[in-house]
């Protein structure tokens, strides 16, 4: 039983709680929810995890905007080609501190998630993204990407356009930035098309969000030739929160409330805001030479190997 | 892997003139490779039975239909670089199984006996023509040129390397993206490999990539695709997303020509499209012009 | 000109709260205006009727169909400063005639009488609701608020008065692009205004630039399109080429909404397209959001 | 009779005297061709200049490239969205100086003419020559730009793209160069398509080149809708080489040889070079700063107006 049969178990319980409505029984039952929210819903898998982080009801980047700031102007375009509505820009106070804003952006309807390419950049939605940074670079002010897609999209006017080109592009200014970058991965963080908004002085993430070099189905289907396998895949690929705490690669995990983010999204919110606000001050005593220095060397750091040394004494480096 | 790769695995007694040796290496690797006269292979192009000894001496270009076959790296640094020129870097590197994938560490010793590399890149000092440069090649027969964390770590290297010796990089790409085994390592080479080309380039020095078949993934959306001046063999396979994953999304078949050399350099990515027979002249030519700054 | 500016230009004993006055003018222009009650005039975009005042006390949009008149510039620093802010500079400019084109002093003498100004450009310095910048405002009234020495000239001084008082800038442009009639010294504008940006920009200085209808030609290929934001007023017409130049080179129809604000928003080149009655907040709330940096 | 009837005239006259071979009546014939050389070719109005800068035999840019320099490499792309042929850009070596070379490039040939969108460029043109620039400046390489173009293409595909937006992202750019920037007006400067990349230290320009703010069929079909009074119009907008000279718009003058440029392209050529080589070793005593002080100084004085004065002291810039 995953998660979401979980969850809909659990509504089912409560349900029949309410309709019980003030009878003997009621207490019963209650104890009964009780148990299983303590001994079923708190365990996740792996795969308990991927499918909390692609919840449709889980909240979106706009949600968190719109709690995090009361006046963010949002910025359209790239300046060059279009305006990739997958990427949202802008600028926003956060407790008195203007942010740049940028944040790939999911559907919560049909209609939207059309619109918003499900979360899928264009080329040009990098470029935005990157006209954006280097606008906040201008002037002096720090960056807040909130990090939420399946992956760069995989179509023929992305390619003509050059994703890769775009991400890579990204990547490399991203390490020439001299404010403070902060990252937070909300939900799916999908390979290189994540990245390209993750190349931060922190990175946080949502105790329930995935980042990966793929999705678990791609991953099955190539080493299984069975996408069913996923499952199987999200727990070997280590790509929950936890995983890559214990990797290094993330550098804070935003507690989640009982079920996920969509049990609780105000408190979901308010931790996500206050876990941001005290990276930020504690990357602002940094200067601005000393941000770019401390982003590029945690980045450099990255990689687990070994190196033979030939006075037979071995480093590893992790 | 096509079948020439196979192919050239087997040379074992051929003469090469590629010192791999730098002051910090004890390890000296077997490269000795040779391919037995009149051995014939099929071109994947056009299909033609060749014999392959001819096929090399062309330049490992197919002599019926001008394929550029995917090239060896260490047969990459033999024909690009000057005699005797070349000076490995960065050797000595161990892959790790950071996943605890079942059966990686098996797979990388099966390449690295086939190949007779660490992994599926190499880097170091070259002179072409007299020209001085850092010099790094991927090799696509070392499992599809994906990039791990040793990849990464050693493309880093190049730049580091680079920047000491005040010279400029030029790197053959050849990868099928990142090194899928090693997760979430592997994706953050992009970000490092990327990050030490920003140093490098910042200290005004002149980086060339020439990009051959294939190159596409992580590879594409990070270093190969910052090169100062960006190169591509003809006809090589260029893309971030694969073609058979664009065609499964889209849910049709693929233009013919999408996502190659002369198509990029049509949208505007690619400075060149140079056929391997002048690719040794261009690149010399590149770096005497960029003398000045080094 | 459209009738609502020739409308506009009748009004004479309007009281209006702009000061035009700074420490080095004498000049005192005639700048009260009227319109008479119960003037109508017809809606370029709907063709309604509508009483002018009615439309004025609207912020200037047609009652109807939501259309957003061409504005005088006197009339949008009315509407988007602070009252008595106001403080003009750069007064004192006389336009010459560089081509001895037959008649140009005339037309010149003949737009000043008519809008009370100098040139198609004014500028000074403003507050939004206490939020000090320099504004400038281009008058299509004047000669389809063409570009000539003179608007090149008080552009880049606008940016230079900006950097001298250290503020933000904000540019209004309402242009049919450069000014034939000075020739060259109307093409060599673009390049003064641009590096007048340029400058302003590498200090650090945030420049807003609103484009209302029309913008094109010479204004939308250097200073309109530079702005750090860049917003404009619903359905104004920009481009480089007029549409009517467009339609011959092609020789067909252009698509409807073809250069206006949305499809332009759509193509990637503005932040955001606002209507009207919220400009001035949003002026204000990005003036804020930026003083930080002042 | 305009320049190009009178090339024609002359040609006719050459053969006859070629067809008559070693007669008596041949010095005569001579002499006539000499006198009409001397008396009818070298009065050229402004609208013979504009036939000739137009004219199909004019050498094009990439025939002066070819002739400047033997290694001329060309690198093709915007990086963005695709290459335009009507803008080449490369490097090459001039005298032994390596130059990044940027040049609007006009067809010899109908095909060629159709390659190149008659050298009207689209804004990846102008994206390409501005990454070619920001090339030369990471490598203090200097810039040489040769300008040839009717303009920037009005089209559907060009306005889409923003074309505004790339010419005006040039001159921004352009005046934060810190490396000599040298451009040639070769043949039509026409408009902001050809300012694009005339915004340099010092401009050369052919003795019969023209540069203009519009046409002269566009001026006059808007003055008198007339488009058949061009040739007035090009008197009355001043756009020859002498006449910008005067206006200290340009700064050298490079002489044609007679009957104009593709009379003797490789006197042109050479003629060009030298003083293009000048003007270089001229700049190149000016520091970085210097470079970039003087190319906008330069630009800031161009106006032709009047400062009304309070005291009754009239200043006059031009
Ligand atoms: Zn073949
Ligand atoms: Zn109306």
């Amino acid at each position: 039983m995953n998660i979401l049969d979980k969850e809909r178990k659990l509504l089912v319980l409560e349900k029949n709680i309410s309709d019980l409505g003030d009878t003997e029984s009621v207490s019963k039952l209650v104890e009964e929810v009780e148990k299983f929210k303590k001994n079923e819903m708190t365990k996740l898998s792996s795969w308990d995890k991927v499918l909390l982080a692609r919840h449709p009801k889980r909240p979106k980047s706009r949600d968190f905007i719109d709690y995090f700031s009361k006046d963010f102007i949002e910025f359209h375009g790239d300046r060059l080609f279009g305006d990739d509505k997958s990427i949202i820009g802008g600028i926003g106070s956060i407790d008195g501190i203007v942010f740049t804003i940028i944040a790939q952006q999911k559907g919560s309807t049909v209609e939207e998630n059309i619109k918003r390419n499900f979360g899928m950049p264009h080329p040009e939605g990098y470029r935005k993204a990157l006209r954006l940074m280097k606008q906040a670079e201008k002037f002096n002010r720090p960056i807040l990407t909130l990090i939420d897609t399946p992956g760069a999209y995989p179509g023929l006017g992305a390619e003509e356009r050059g994703q890769g080109f775009a991400i890579a592009e990204n990547l490399k200014e991203m390490s020439r930035l001299t404010v403070p970058v902060i990252a937070v991965v909300i939900g799916e963080g999908g390979s290189g098309g994540a990245l390209a908004l993750g190349f931060a002085n922190e990175v946080l993430m949502l105790e329930n969000a995935i980042y990966s070099i793929l999705s678990p189905e791609g991953y099955a289907s190539i080493v299984w030739k069975d996408s069913t396998k996923a499952p199987l895949a999200a727990e070997q690929m280590k790509i929950t929160a936890a995983d890559l705490k214990d990797f290094d690669i993330i550098d804070e995990i935003i507690q989640e409330p009982f079920g996920g983010a969509h049990f609780n999204p105000e408190l979901t919110f308010e931790k996500t805001k206050k876990c941001i606000m005290d990276t930020y001050y504690h990357l602002n005593g940094l200067a601005r030479t000393e941000l770019q220095y401390q982003r590029n060397a945690k980045v450099r750091n990255f990689g687990f190997l070994q190196r033979f040394n030939y006075d037979n004494l071995k480093e590893v480096r992790k | 892997m096509n079948k020439i790769g196979e192919t050239i695995n087997k040379r074992k007694k051929l003469k090469h003139n590629i010192r791999l040796m730098n002051e910090e290496s004890r390890v000296n690797r077997e490269l000795d490779l040779d391919i037995p006269e009149g051995l014939y292979d099929k071109c994947p192009s056009c299909g033609k039975l060749t014999n392959m000894k001819l096929n090399i001496e062309n330049d490992y270009i197919c002599k019926s239909c001008g394929y550029h076959f995917r090239m060896r790296a260490i047969d990459r640094i033999k024909y690009i670089l000057d005699e005797d020129s070349f000076v490995e870097k960065g050797i000595g590197y161990i892959t790790l199984n950071p996943l605890y994938i079942e059966g990686y560490e098996a797979k990388i010793n099966k390449y690295k006996k086939e190949t007779s590399l660490d992994e599926a890149y190499i880097y170091g000092f070259g002179q072409i023509y007299g020209e001085p440069c850092i010099i790094g090649v991927m090799d696509s027969h070392f499992m599809m040129g994906s990039m791990g964390s040793v990849v990464g770590e050693k493309v880093a290297k190049t730049f580091e390397y680079a920047i000491y010796k005040k010279l400029p990089v030029i790197i053959f790409t050849a990868s099928g993206g990142a090194r899928m085994q090693e997760g979430i390592f592997s994706l953050m080479q992009m970000a490092k490999t990327s990050a030490a080309v920003a140093k490098h380039s910042s200290l005004g020095y002149l980086y060339v990539s020439v990009l051959t078949d294939p190159t596409t993934g992580g590879v594409t959306a990070s270093f190969a695709s910052l090169g100062d001046i960006i190169i591509a063999e003809p006809n090589a396979l260029i893309g971030f997303a694969g073609p058979r994953v664009i065609e499964q999304t889209i849910n049709q078949k693929l233009p013919e020509g999408f996502q190659r050399s002369e198509f990029l350099m049509e949208k505007g990515f690619i400075d060149q499209v140079i056929n391997r027979k002048d690719l040794k002249k261009t690149l010399h030519q590149i770096l005497h012009m960029h003398r000045r700054t080094i």
